[in-house]
């Protein structure tokens, strides 16, 4: 077995779940790079968009901005941030990666401020950008990032973009498409799903070298437990060298 | 009579959706095709007063018109509303400037995979500007539907969350499906201001690349000032009307500004200057150190040539050139 | 005096309405011939634009579409269909001209059906295509037609296109834009406008050949009569001229 | 509570505007990047039933896909609905041979300044259609509004007319303003085809001039066919993503058909064949006549090569294009 870094592992993992001919709008970063890694595997014609309007590039680096050339070299279509997101209305998106500082057990996340007075938050986020129109209007959302028990909270401070709001059919009585929402969160410990009925964040399967308990307490709320856990499948050796030698070798992403 | 619980945003709404209010504007702007050559420093002091509600195009650090962006912080603009759609760079220099009192907030204090600039976000922190906030569909949709000559957009997006809760949107049934949809308000800037590849004296424009909301933009604001990275002849334009990118109409002044979008990208003519970007982002650390930085880079240049020069002139143009055509090595030039 | 004919008249007189610098959106025919001897004449910069996207053009001929090659010869953009009605409806232009079979004293215009089942109409026509929404949201409509007491009508059999609905406030009250409605009627008998507080139809000028007796008998309904009431000015020498050598040498307007 | 009396039209909505229901068609809807060649009789067969709700590209007489419109009249496609929006020579075609049964109007049985199609307007004035009124913007805004993946748009024409009264569309109440809007639903066609200038493979399609809705339509639609008048590489497409008018993912067909747009006007490279519009014009005033002469031209042709050999093969288009580029004489052909 390989070794590999945290970010690897997430990276490695989030990729299997972009299948070929998808539609995925990725911002800048691991999104970018899981979505490159699943191209170069086992998708090859997997749509990359980005919110800037840039549209199945052949990316000969990784972008710096989601509207920077890189995201419009040999693309093809130059499209506009509002026909973005009304394909992604329209219900033609699959996929898409957000990050946040807080995330609850329905998927809901904030990227905004942490405090309580909005006027005067005591640390202010950029905001939601695209964020909460993609997960409000893609089918799947999914998340990559590092666990502890202070990013996975109760109560956010500030929800940002909506996962399952709380919980059961809530979104979609607010008002969001039918059918969308949270679909996989990536950590360094775990892969979680969402529980069907509740939508209650669900562990699916527990990563090499992780037990039940640290997944558990590296968590604010409680997390239910797929019936069947599984252990992850960790990242493969042709993964690891094309994520490293074709996606990122100058280790921008995996290199933090 | 409804048969739903509309909520709306809490957070005040900067400027007058009044499509009426709008169209008797647009009545009296003036459509007539004259040359409109103009310069910054003139633009800018005639078309922008303490306390409009002003739009930057491009995207943040790509296709920015920047020396605009400087000069309105040269000239001490005060009081702003500002559309934060997709801002990054811009607003940094603008808040470095005091410029901005509130703000229509979807992305301002990040630069995306640079980090987010310390000073913007102390600003933000401190309370010294007002935001209400959107989303960059949103914002995107409120261009639109000042575009479209509207007061509002339906859409799907922001329900549910504080996001919403936070703005001044509102809800409302669709009168087709009986379902809960957002409506966003209309957004007429008083200004915009956006830098295009190719321009000609009419205000005909070319954009390539990341065209973001531009377009919509345009035509949405009450006045428009285009910066170009090069004048062309109308007859060019005439010779493809399928690549007019925003209209004479909607324009009220051109000037040709090469590199106008330094330090940023311009698509298929230079790379952003990364170096110099982070620069702003390590001495904002530091206020004092940002107070000299801004005055050096701005407030002591002239005019944006000078900038352009004090920060390695044609030569570093000409190393970001050949860093967005992907063309290794110094190009012969030393 | 020249001789012309009533077709040579409308388009002479109706162009002299439209001011340099002004936005124009036309159909084929009389309208474009109109626009193209204002451009010839007093407004070299009268900007002609065409609901399917031509705008500003050097138009070669007259177009047989709207949406033909020759709207789009040499034009400054190619635009879209949607992008035309918003700039309308925006408020940015001034002027449009509608025909019809049947207008009333409000300016209202019947360019659908004769006769009072919409389902088996007795006759048909096109229907509104972009008359309504030109009607509805460009801010001068004006119209130039043979005047009879049938096509000048008490009642329409159907309303395509709005003028100043009942008259009065009327047309703002149901939500059509400020500001905005029919400006003038030019007719091969007078030149006509509205009343500002009744917004019924005055009429301004009596061409040459014609008096008040003859417009009102070829009027289905009662005229109101402007204080000052002038004699139209004939169309001049250079106009004739230039309409007929240059805007539709092979007289396929002018020759109807 | 509503402060104002809002109305509705009385006429029916053919098509569900609902946009859940479109979402969960669009999420099946094949959006790989993978060939997608086919043929005429293949797409016609395979991709429209009869019942469906069609709508044709173009500008009735302007680049419309005019084979796809034989072959559906050729197959006997019955009680199709049918967007009218700007259609001239199409709904001509299709009344002539009985395929449609309801119609969203906004512009059918004229051919501007051409005249009035006697057999549309006969079928028309019979009732064996039935018609729902709308305008040009309205059916551009109804397909935006779907394009957009929305359940209506808001705008401020029809209000106050027998158009609105006899439409499906309702009046609503501005949230911001008070004011009086137009709610118009959402138009998601069945089936749609459009003829480009050029696509490739994938679908990745170019068009210039009157480009009218397309861009909308082909987003809106949940079956696209198209055809081109040049296939072109992928390459080409890669090296100006500014120029694709329509993307892959819209497209579910794509077919080579030189002058496919004949007897209409293709910008840029064929002018309108106006002596055999005429002819139809023509020849339909006698309903005997006129079933001969579209059984010749579309029944008993094969395909639309045969047509186009019909009516003068490549003479007839080296003539209609020095026509297009205002060329005169024979080009030197004869």
């Amino acid at each position: 077995m390989s070794d590999y870094n945290d970010m690897e592992l997430m990276i490695c993992v989030a990729a299997r779940n972009l299948e070929d001919g998808a539609t995925v709008v990725v911002g800048t970063g691991a999104p970018c790079a899981a979505s490159m890694l699943a191209q170069k595997t086992h998708s090859p014609n997997l749509c990359i968009m980005f919110e800037a309007g840039g549209v199945a590039p052949i990316l000969p680096s990784m972008p710096i901005s989601v509207g920077d050339s890189r995201t419009f070299h040999k693309a093809l279509l130059a499209s506009s941030m509002p026909d973005i997101m009304e394909t992604c209305q329209r219900g033609m998106v699959d996929y898409t990666f957000l990050g946040g500082a807080q995330i609850d057990m329905f998927g809901n996340i904030n990227s905004t401020m942490i405090g309580d007075d909005h006027a005067k938050p005591k640390v202010r986020f950029p905001g939601s950008g695209g964020a909460n129109d993609l997960a409000s209007l893609c089918w799947n959302v999914m998340m990559m990032t590092v666990q502890d028990s202070k990013r996975f909270t109760e109560k956010l401070d500030f929800i940002t973009s909506p996962g399952y709001l709380t919980g059961g059919n809530s979104r979609y009585e607010a008002g969001l498409p039918e059918g969308s929402g949270p679909f996989k969160i990536v950590t360094n410990m775990a892969v979680m799903g969402f529980d069907e009925e509740t939508k209650r964040m669900k562990v699916l399967s527990v990563n090499p070298g992780y037990t039940r308990q640290d997944i558990q307490d590296n968590c604010g709320f409680e997390l239910l437990w797929a019936d069947k856990l599984e252990d992850t499948d960790p990242p493969h050796e042709n993964e690891l060298r094309i994520l490293r030698e074709e996606v990122d070798p100058h280790k921008y992403i995996i290199g933090r | 009579m409804q048969t739903i619980d509309l909520k709306s945003g809490r957070n005040e709404l900067f400027t007058d959706p009044d499509p009426d209010h709008a169209r008797e504007f647009f009545r009296n702007k003036s459509r007539a095709l004259k040359p409109k050559l103009s310069t910054v420093s003139k633009v800018v002091r005639d078309m922008i007063s303490d306390g409009d509600y002003i739009a930057i195009g491009g995207f943040g650090a790509i296709r920015v018109p920047n020396a605009i962006v400087h000069e309105i912080v040269r000239q001490g603009k005060k009081n702003l509303g500002f559309a934060g759609h997709t801002s990054t760079h811009d607003f940094q220099v603008l808040v470095g400037g005091n410029c901005i009192s509130k703000c229509d907030i979807a992305y301002i204090v990040g630069l995306e995979a640079r980090g987010l600039s310390p000073n913007a976000r102390r600003a933000v922190q401190n309370g010294e500007i007002q935001l209400t906030e959107w989303t960059n569909a949103t914002l995107s949709w409120r261009l639109k539907a000042a575009a479209m000559g509207l007061s509002f957009l339906p859409a799907r997006n922001m329900l549910g969350t504080d996001t919403f809760n936070y703005s001044a949107a509102k809800e409302i049934e669709c009168p087709y499906t009986g379902k809960k949809f957002a409506a966003y308000p209309a957004l007429y800037p008083d200004f915009a201001a956006i830098h295009v590849h190719e321009a000609d004296e009419y205000g005909n424009c070319r954009v390539r690349g990341a065209t973001v909301s531009d377009q919509d933009l345009a035509r949405a604001s009450k006045r428009v000032v285009i910066t170009t990275e090069r004048l062309v002849p109308t007859e060019e334009i005439r010779n493809n009307p399928e690549g007019t990118f925003i209209p004479f109409w909607c324009v009220d002044a051109v000037i040709e500004v090469p590199y106008g979008s330094y330090p940023g990208n311009m698509p298929y003519e230079y790379f952003s200057d990364e170096a110099h970007i982070k620069e702003w982002l390590t001495v904002e650390k530091d206020p004092q150190a940002f107070r000299d930085f801004i005055k050096k880079q701005v407030y002591d240049t002239k005019d944006f040539y000078e900038y352009l020069a004090l920060n390695g002139g044609i030569e570093k143009m000409s190393k970001l050139r050949r860093e967005e055509f992907l063309i290794n090595g110094n190009g012969g030039g030393e």
